[in-house]
């Protein structure tokens, strides 16, 4: 597990609001209310928490796609208030973040492009990363031509290219079926610890979280969201499901919300 | 007014200045005599480097100059007034076209229960937009003790409405002219030709109208163009086979219908004092219709000059 | 440029209408500026148009001609829908017919309207019928070639799981295909609307008395620009109200067949 | 009622192609019937109309008609599709440029381009521009509003990934939006290609002197149904042609935007 | 673990073959070869393999929208040849296959109402289904209303209120999420449990496969694919997916198809 703490890649939030109505409307609903933390420089953070409570808009709002309400929000000492290169974004629809109209490699290649690195480099670096996702060989491919597994492998190639300091994914393997997400989900712990990034990673899969994260963050339903536990997993990568400590934690997160939810659906 | 050398038609030659001037006409694709002057170089033999611009009707064309697209246009009196009454334009020519022979082109075709004129009481007549059709219907029914009142006229598009809508029983009666059409119509099946506009007091004149701006600017362009015109009306009577031939080549006109209709097509440039009873009966008609708002003298709107120097023996208008 | 970011922020009501009533004033301006440097025979101003549309308010044309044609578009628009949509449902559903009627169908459909009108005078008069049957022409094409879109677009598992719920064949038209074409029919329905307004024009070329149509053909012919353009705007002003309107409803009573107002993209 | 299974079902060469053959048969027959009903100046049968192409065809007027009317066609379908694309991306990103286009736009479109002619005279004179200016204006609305609708559907992922890979604004409409909403310009185009036909019909009402249009309102005035019925087909035949080849080549030189080859159901 | 074996809905494959290409051409390519399968009534058999080895295709034999090629497949003593009540599939996509016009009650109601059962005893039937699948209280919303798990609830219930002997369901929990996912696991093997359906249930999940089935049949990857091994699952309802026997059992098929990809795509 390396984790070589850089300063710049340390992400400081306090105090942090958020409301979609607009500070002029009288009563304000808020999504994310009073959220504090600080996600260390190379962690792998985990986001935990049940549908529509408010992990998008937070992951959102660090990747400065959504303005806050109030509190602050820094990434090493710069208040964030635009989306930047050090901060990589994953989404869970591959089919809508990834540009159909680009190959395999011309999706790599996007950032590299914009940047204006020169033809060679920009080549070699997407080699890189497209090998490391396991993609060889379909580099001349379009999206469509792909499984729903090999698209993220593109973005996740596609922003491990620009080399960011943290990374961003929103359920990333959310729309995954079982086997290929199990695949990804060791792949994305091997290249975590290869590329020593700052990782964010949300969910909603008990199994998922503990089978990536170093600390696990619980978030409660909203409205007025908050950050209510922070589990510490202390197993070394790569980690087995079975394993009893394990299977120990996954039924402490679970009853944690079995708790939350006052009857489930099916009596 | 103005110049050297005229009242000598064989010295044509000898006006002939030495830049030909530009000449925008507005013209419609029946009509043979410009068709003929440009295409036998009679134009470009009085000077002038003319244009016929093709319009769907007269009308049309004359409302061309008000968007000053054309320098020329002709058309019959009554959208010719309407024009006048409007802008600075000037009648320049009448075409001679208001002969009892012209007249009898237009026939009056009826269905076969009507056999008297006091039989179209309470009966659909056709008119066509934006013509003198109103005007002649008018003239017809009072002339034969019917009011106009009595009858409901419809108001088409274009002889083919007409032609299918009499054939369908839809109407009971409409004016035509041309011989391709009138073929058309001698075959319908209980339909009949009634009249013609000859037994009528209406004969409907053409006039050519130009631009002020034009006219004062070239005087002596107007009048070789008249005389032009007058030649190449000449042409036409001369080898009516030619005059198909071009029109045929020109605009799809069939041959034998050319032929037929050059009696009503082909121009006799002047102006009498026929030509202008013609025209102020019509104003007196359009005003009281109110299709012209307000009255103006009609005298006023002709320039008859450069006819005069053209073809003095045809102004006998005036004098 | 600033672009947008499609944030949903807070507009009070006035910021919202401000820029649109600046428009309108704009255009006004354009227009009487363009009736200074042509002249009122070309481009009559603001005021002349007023003056013509109050001299044919007063005597009621105005109102007569814009009734007339209004009558003319919605029975022709209803009837060519209402033969449409059977029509493209079964052109849809039936393959051979699809077969044979397809190519005819993408060759006649780039016939004008307009064209038909000497073949309109023969079989329906010069009375009404011919008018309808136009804007009917006009609408017909349209309406059937979204309707049978939409019947191509119908996802095959909704008809297996009809059929395998004992639906019969007939069941399945009118409980599956009908109800999920709606979205299509309604599409086609508006932008016929739209055409319909465009063939009213050449409807009322033919032997016609009275219409918005004949208004403009008849000021044509004696150059009462005026009265023209107080045609043109009342094409524009009716064109766009009942396509609103037809939105509105359509969203109101077919809003759970997905309907939804829109400004209508396509026409 | 015998429905279809939508089964990809293998078909020879022949069955595919004899139910068409067999239409075109019928519509043959339907139509020389009705030329035996109506008489050969109303609707002129087969054989005659073919004796009445084979009269222009003789003397190269038809061919010249033909050619003229595509080049006018052409010509203002293209400036119209080239002006009124970068105004769509404008007013789709611009949002307060948006929200004064578009009412405007909205009741503009109602009024048929047949309308302008006039206007268009004044300001284009009667030679070929303000031919071409009628079809241009024919086609404008359509490419304006489908590439409009394009950019408002464009997924915000897409933007966001590009926007935190480090991508200007002007990077952003040069390599997301444009690529991402070609396939809605290019329907808009493929729709307008077929307006522009329609429009042909009003533009050489105008001051012409030959075209397929001129054709046909000359061939009115000498009641030469024969010549009508050819320019009519000649239409037709002119639409479906453009319209497959322009289908043909989008799918050819675009099909890594996503435009695929259909029968164009909307126009 | 009630298995009342019902004589009608035992299903009977026997050198079951399939081809998309039709008899008449000359190579076959063969997505399904040579199966032979015996579905005992009331049983709960999965069908696990790999993506496009065929699992769909022969689902859809089963249920009579795809037709065979050559061999026998019964359903009782019946030969199937198409669709019918006695077989129920429940689709991956609820989007896809529920009717999204109607509300969740008329969504279940859909089957009854075509066999024109009377409106009380429809009204009873399917409350008693909405009830079991824990959708009480959501009758009146549309299925744009609900979420993924809770769409294919209703496709539960919509198929149950029909009363088949047979349920086929394809991948039905595919597109949930993973907490979801358990929830739909647990209530599923409760529902058939108490009503007696044999079930054919598609998956590519061991977990998911193991958690439900009786018996568990592998599929090769195509093409002619075929039944290579069928496993027994003596375990008692509701399983423990940590108990050793399951993780055993787990490891063993997993192992089965480790073996078969060779090579994984991270290395
Ligand atoms: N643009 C927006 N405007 C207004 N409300 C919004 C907007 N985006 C999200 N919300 C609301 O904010 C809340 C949190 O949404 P968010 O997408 O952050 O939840 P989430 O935890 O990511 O849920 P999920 O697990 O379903 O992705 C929801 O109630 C949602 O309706
Ligand atoms: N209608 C069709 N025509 C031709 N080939 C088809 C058709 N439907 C499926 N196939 C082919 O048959 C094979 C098996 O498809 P099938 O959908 O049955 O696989 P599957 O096991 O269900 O896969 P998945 O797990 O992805 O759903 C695939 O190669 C597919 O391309
Ligand atoms: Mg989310
Ligand atoms: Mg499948």
């Amino acid at each position: 597990m390396s984790s070589a703490h850089s300063a710049s890649s340390v992400i400081t939030i306090e105090g942090l609001d958020k409301s979609y109505g607009g500070p002029k409307q009288g009563s304000l609903h808020y999504i994310i209310k009073d959220v504090d933390l600080v996600v260390k420089g190379g962690e792998f953070f985990v986001l935990l928490g049940p549908s529509g409570c408010g992990k998008s808009t937070l992951l959102n709002m660090i990747a400065g796609f959504v303005s806050k309400t109030a509190g602050q929000l820094r990434v090493g000492n710069v208040e964030v208030d635009k989306p930047g290169r050090d901060r990589a974004v994953v989404f869970q629809q591959a089919d809508s973040s990834l540009f159909p109209w680009l190959t395999v490699l011309q999706n790599v290649e996007f950032g590299l492009k914009m940047k204006k690195t020169p033809k060679e480099e920009r080549r070699r670096i997407s080699d890189r990363f497209i090998r490391m996702v396991g993609l060889s060989g379909h580099e001349n491919k379009f999206p469509r031509e792909l499984s729903g597994g090999m698209k993220q492998r593109v973005q996740l190639a596609r922003v491990l290219a620009n080399d960011p300091a943290i990374l961003l994914m929103d359920e990333p393997f959310g729309a995954l079926d079982a086997m290929t997400r199990r695949t990804m989900q060791k792949e994305l712990s091997q290249i975590w610890r290869e590329t020593n990034k700052t990782v964010i990673f949300v969910t909603h899969d008990i199994q998922e979280a503990i089978l990536l994260g170093e600390r696990i963050a619980v978030m409660s339903a909203g409205p007025n969201s908050r950050i209510t536990d922070i589990y510490d997993v202390p197993m070394d990568y790569p980690r087995d499901a079975t394993a009893p400590e394990f299977q120990a934690l996954q039924r402490r997160i679970q009853s944690h919300f079995e708790a939350a939810l006052e009857g489930g659906a099916y009596p | 007014t103005g110049c050297g050398s005229k009242n000598d038609d064989s010295a044509a030659a000898s006006t002939k200045p030495a830049d030909p001037i530009q000449l925008k006409i507005a013209d419609i694709s029946t009509n043979p005599v410009f068709r003929v002057a440009k295409t036998k170089g009679i134009f470009e033999k009085y000077g002038i480097d003319a244009e016929i611009v093709t319009f769907a009707t007269p009308a049309e064309g004359i409302n061309s100059l008000f968007i000053k697209q054309v320098d020329i246009a002709w058309g019959a009196d009554f959208p010719i007034l309407n024009a006048v009454s409007k802008g600075d334009y000037s009648i320049i020519a009448a075409t001679g076209t208001d002969t009892d022979q012209s007249a009898a082109q237009w026939k009056l075709y009826a269905q076969d229960d009507i056999q008297q004129a006091s039989d179209l009481k309470g009966k659909k007549l056709s008119t066509l937009r934006g013509t003198f059709l109103p005007y002649l219907w008018d003239e017809y029914l009072k002339a034969s003790g019917v009011s106009a009142a009595d009858t409901e006229q419809i108001g088409q598009g274009g002889f083919d409405e007409a032609y299918i809508a009499l054939k369908k029983g839809e109407i009971d009666a409409t004016w035509v002219v041309g011989a391709a059409l009138i073929e058309k119509f001698d075959g319908i099946e209980g339909a009949h030709e009634l009249t013609d506009m000859s037994k009528t007091t209406v004969r409907i004149g053409g006039d050519v109208i130009a631009t002020n701006d034009f006219i004062q600017k070239e005087p002596e362009g107007v009048a070789n163009f008249l005389r032009a015109l007058d030649e190449a009306s000449k042409f036409v009577s001369a080898n009516p086979d030619e005059t198909a031939d071009i029109l045929f080549k020109e605009t799809k006109q069939p041959k034998d219908a050319t032929i037929r209709d050059l009696a009503t097509n082909n121009w006799n440039i002047g102006f009498s004092q026929a030509s202008f009873d013609s025209l102020s009966k019509q104003k007196a008609y359009m005003l009281s219709a109110g299709i012209i708002k307000d009255d103006f003298d009609l005298t006023a709107k002709l320039n008859l000059d450069s006819l005069k120097q053209a073809v003095p023996d045809r102004v006998d208008y005036g004098q | 440029m600033k672009l947008s970011t499609k944030s949903s922020a807070y507009k009070p009501r006035a910021a919202k209408w401000f820029p649109i009533v600046l428009l309108w004033l704009l255009v006004l301006a354009v227009w009487q500026v363009g009736a200074w440097i042509y002249g009122p025979e070309v481009v009559p101003g603001v005021a002349e148009t007023w003056r013509g549309a109050k001299e044919l308010m007063e005597d009621g044309s105005l109102a007569k001609d814009i009734g007339v044609s209004f009558y003319r578009v919605l029975v022709g628009w209803s009837l060519g829908s209402l033969i449409a949509i059977p029509v493209g449902l079964i052109i849809g559903r039936v393959s051979p017919i699809r077969a044979i009627a397809e190519p005819f169908l993408n060759f006649i459909r780039f016939i004008p309207p307009i064209a038909f009108i000497t073949l309109f005078l023969v079989w329906f008069g010069i009375g009404e019928q011919s008018k309808i049957a136009l804007i009917l022409y006009a609408t017909l094409f349209i309406v059937m070639m979204n309707t049978l879109t939409g019947v191509l677009a119908l996802e095959e598992d909704k008809v297996r799981s009809a059929r395998s719920m004992g639906a019969s064949e007939w069941q399945i038209l009118l409980h599956v295909v009908i109800p999920a074409t709606t979205p299509y029919m309604f599409t086609g329905i508006r932008i016929a609307m739209g055409t319909s307004y465009m063939a009213i024009i050449g409807a009322e070329m033919m032997a016609a008395n009275e219409g918005v149509g004949f208004l403009i053909w008849n000021s044509r012919l004696f150059f009462r620009t005026d009265w023209i353009f107080v045609g043109l705007i009342s094409l524009g002003l009716m064109g766009f109200i009942t396509d609103r309107a037809v939105g509105w409803l359509g969203h109101k009573l077919l809003r759970r067949y997905g309907v939804v107002i829109s400004s209508g993209a396509r026409r």
